[in-house]
């Protein structure tokens, strides 16, 4: 376990540090996706309330679907991925510490604009703790699921459009039960079912999504 | 034309003309802001509508102004880098790029905090907030263009094309900004008209004015210095002004 | 008995056979040269040799052992292939130390200095290794064989954009493994010197 | 003097918490970009007698090493 962690945990760390214009990327692209509904819809208030949960996800999906590519790309092209699988190290294990390590740098930077983007979209204080709630549990679902779908285009050489084509389908789920939290929320309804099934589909992939994206690297990589 | 300034197109010459100009425009600076501020904060009198809340009035318009003219200005030393070929022009943009960025993050902030006690909330897409935004975000495109890539140089000329065509676009989306606000007149509760400046009230707001312009312009030498440093760090003099300096 | 057993290995790229059924065995204290034309399949066959690709048929044994299910196996194989496995970011001490510690072995940094200079890199420890030329790039991807003891050494093509200087100081240093009891595997784009002592070969001829 | 009193200048008719946190906040950000381009001036500064010092290791090391060949000889 300490191999994972001082040799792949830190390396990552290390390498988007070094990299400190690309971590910001996502993020600018999140706000302006949301700048643009208000141009684009209305900057009325109760308008804006309606759709911002949506908004929000939608940009958020479409942002992790951006800086998703960055995961496994660069070790497939400079070698690293097969001295991985050749380091005796479970490739189930540092594919779930990459994972982590992915959703800690691209959405955690998330969570912390989330107060930003509801003042955006005029979102009331319990849309807001929702939001979050939601955000919290499904980010890292979007890492895990995305991860395998990245797994397998990593080979390819124009990936990038077609990990949306692939993970969009699959992320309808999470976009519906997370809406739906924050709108019930908006109603003053409780909206602890949507969080639970959210919150099921999260650790089921976070039981299974390491040995499949295991198996899709190795897949691209034979 | 313009012989001159030629001389100052070798970067020692900037550096030195930096260095020189930098204490005065640190003195203005701080004599004017404080100054300023404390006139427009304590001295000049109320507005009858807003009360004291309107005393933001002396951050935000000076911020907001400067942060467009610091646009331009990028814009022009991305020009004069382009026609005459100099490097130290386009190492002054990129070195006036963070700090017009955050000349409109305050404007940004300081207009949203004095629009909060007016509309009861803290954001209202209000015309001339939203313009600031967005100039806010074409600040950013230019510093993550030079910062993706390797070779500075050919980082400066990729920036400096971007902020010619943000200056192109600053009119056409302030005013395309203005005419979709009317539009949605009726959705929006944002009578952002600035109060009436009584001349008692426009003093301070121009002292402060200057004192910003001159912050920019000294956080801007500092920012120089350093660009040129890293751009030329294989010159001699360099070298020795690196040991010099004793940063060892 | 210790050593690698290839048995009656096929392999189809592209549902082209590359080679077939075969055989042969890598004892300690030899190294095997493996020829033959562009596309005749061996990169593929070291890939196998390592486990990083599955072959058609036929089974890779490391002391009697399937190397799937083989611990010792890959805490003694070190492989280079053409890329080098360096991330442009990290500089080579980082990149090397980070190799270190996912292979679970410990060396100390001025260890790791030590080799550097051996591969004449004093200087570009520290910085960026894309900043690196590509034969400086393969020096240190070529330093882990002597920052982890590593019995078998699996080499594809180890010295392209080597100097001559380099090629003829790593063949001595493949004749030093041999003889200390390592096993190696090579392909190369020109014969090997006498530096490299005694070596058998493998001839993989192009099959349509 | 507008405010009658310290407290009255404090309390800015009712705003004071919106008037305080803009100044704060501005004259803040302003701050941290002084400090900011002072601190990459000097780090600049640093790189280039950090680059120095690795152009004299690799030369020395050349040095050396054409020592220890004609050594061999």
């Amino acid at each position: 376990m300490k191999h994972l962690l001082l040799g792949i945990a830190r390396r990552d760390v290390r390498i988007a540090f070094q990299q400190k214009a690309e971590l910001v990327q996502p993020i600018m692209f999140l706000l302006m996706v949301v700048t643009l509904f208000p141009l684009g819809v209305s900057p009325a208030p109760e308008t804006l309330q309606r759709i911002g949960p949506g908004v929000i996800w939608i940009a958020a999906i479409l942002s992790s679907l951006l800086s998703m590519d960055r995961l496994f790309r660069e070790d497939f092209n400079d070698g690293s991925l097969e001295q991985y699988m050749l380091s005796g190290m479970p490739l189930s294990g540092v594919a779930a510490v990459k994972v982590l390590v992915h959703w800690l740098i691209s959405f955690l930077p998330l969570l912390v604009l989330s107060p930003l983007l509801a003042m955006f979209l005029n979102l009331t204080l319990d849309m807001y703790v929702a939001l979050i709630a939601t955000l919290i549990l499904g980010t890292p679902l979007l890492s895990f699921v995305g991860a395998i779908a990245v797994g397998l285009t990593v080979g390819l050489q124009r990936g990038g459009l077609l990990l949306a084509l692939l993970l969009i389908p699959v992320f309808i789920p999470l976009l519906i039960f997370a809406t739906s939290a924050v709108d019930s929320a908006a109603l003053h309804l409780p909206y602890y079912s949507q969080l639970a099934i959210i919150g099921a589909m999260l650790l089921l992939a976070a039981a299974s999504a390491p040995f499949a994206i295991a198996y899709s690297l190795k897949v691209s990589q034979n | 034309m313009w012989k001159w300034l030629h001389p100052y197109a070798k970067t020692e010459n900037a550096y030195q003309l930096c260095l020189t100009l930098q204490p005065w425009l640190w003195g203005c600076a701080l004599v004017c802001l404080i100054v300023g501020t404390v006139w427009g904060l304590a001295f000049a009198p109320q507005d009858y509508q807003q009360g004291d809340s309107f005393r933001i009035i002396y951050i935000h318009v000076p911020s907001a102004i400067l942060s467009m003219s610091t646009y331009i200005a990028m814009a022009v030393a991305a020009l004069v880098g382009m026609v005459w070929q100099w490097r130290t022009a386009y190492m002054a943009m990129i070195a006036m790029a963070p700090v017009g960025a955050v000349m409109t993050f305050i404007a940004l902030f300081t207009g949203a905090a004095w629009g909060k006690p007016m509309w009861g909330a803290w954001w209202v897409w209000d015309a001339r907030l939203t313009s600031e935004l967005i100039l806010l975000f074409l600040y950013i495109g230019v510093i993550a263009l030079y910062g993706a890539f390797e070779d500075k140089q050919q980082g400066g000329k990729a920036a400096g094309i971007m902020a010619l065509v943000g200056v192109v676009n600053i009119p056409i989306i302030h005013y395309s900004v203005e005419w979709w606000n009317t539009l949605h007149q009726g959705a929006t509760i944002s009578k952002f008209d600035s109060p009436s400046i009584a001349p008692e009230m426009l003093w301070p707001l121009l002292i402060n004015l200057a004192g910003f312009a001159f912050f920019i312009a000294a956080v801007t030498t500092v920012r120089l210095r350093s660009e040129i440093v890293l751009r030329e760090m294989h010159r001699p003099w360099v070298k020795r002004l690196a040991d010099e300096s004793g940063v060892a | 008995m210790s050593g690698l057993r290839i048995s009656g290995l096929t392999c189809v790229k592209r549902d082209r056979v590359l080679f077939e059924a075969l055989n042969f065995q890598l004892m300690p204290g030899e190294l095997l040269y493996l020829r033959g034309p562009n596309g005749a399949g061996k990169t593929s066959l070291l890939r196998i040799i390592t486990g990083l690709s599955e072959p058609e048929s036929g089974e890779v044994c490391y002391d009697d052992m399937p190397i799937a299910s083989s611990h010792s196996f890959l805490s003694a194989l070190i492989y280079l292939g053409h890329k080098a496995g360096l991330n442009g970011a990290l500089s080579a001490m980082d990149n090397l130390q980070f190799w270190l510690a996912q292979h679970g072995t410990e060396v100390s940094p001025s260890g790791i200095y030590a080799v550097l200079e051996t591969l004449g890199l004093v200087g570009l420890e520290d910085i960026p290794v894309r900043l690196l030329s590509a034969g400086q790039q393969r020096r240190v991807a070529l330093s882990r064989l002597w920052l982890k003891p590593a019995k078998i050494w699996v080499l594809d093509e180890p010295f392209t954009a080597l100097d001559i200087a380099g090629i003829a100081w790593l063949e001595r240093q493949f004749k030093q493994h041999v003889d200390n009891g390592g096993m190696i595997i090579t392909t190369s784009h020109q014969p090997l010197s006498e530096n490299a002592g005694k070596h058998s070969t493998l001839d993989l001829e192009y099959r349509f | 003097m507008q405010f009658d009193s310290f407290s009255s200048f404090l309390h800015m008719g009712g705003y004071a918490f919106y008037v305080w946190l803009s100044f704060a906040v501005s004259f803040g950000v302003m701050a941290v970009l002084v400090f900011a381009s002072y601190r990459q001036h000097r780090s600049h500064l640093k790189s280039v007698v950090l680059e120095q010092e690795r152009l004299q290791r690799i030369k020395r090391a050349k040095k050396n090493a054409a020592v220890s060949v004609s050594h061999d000889r």
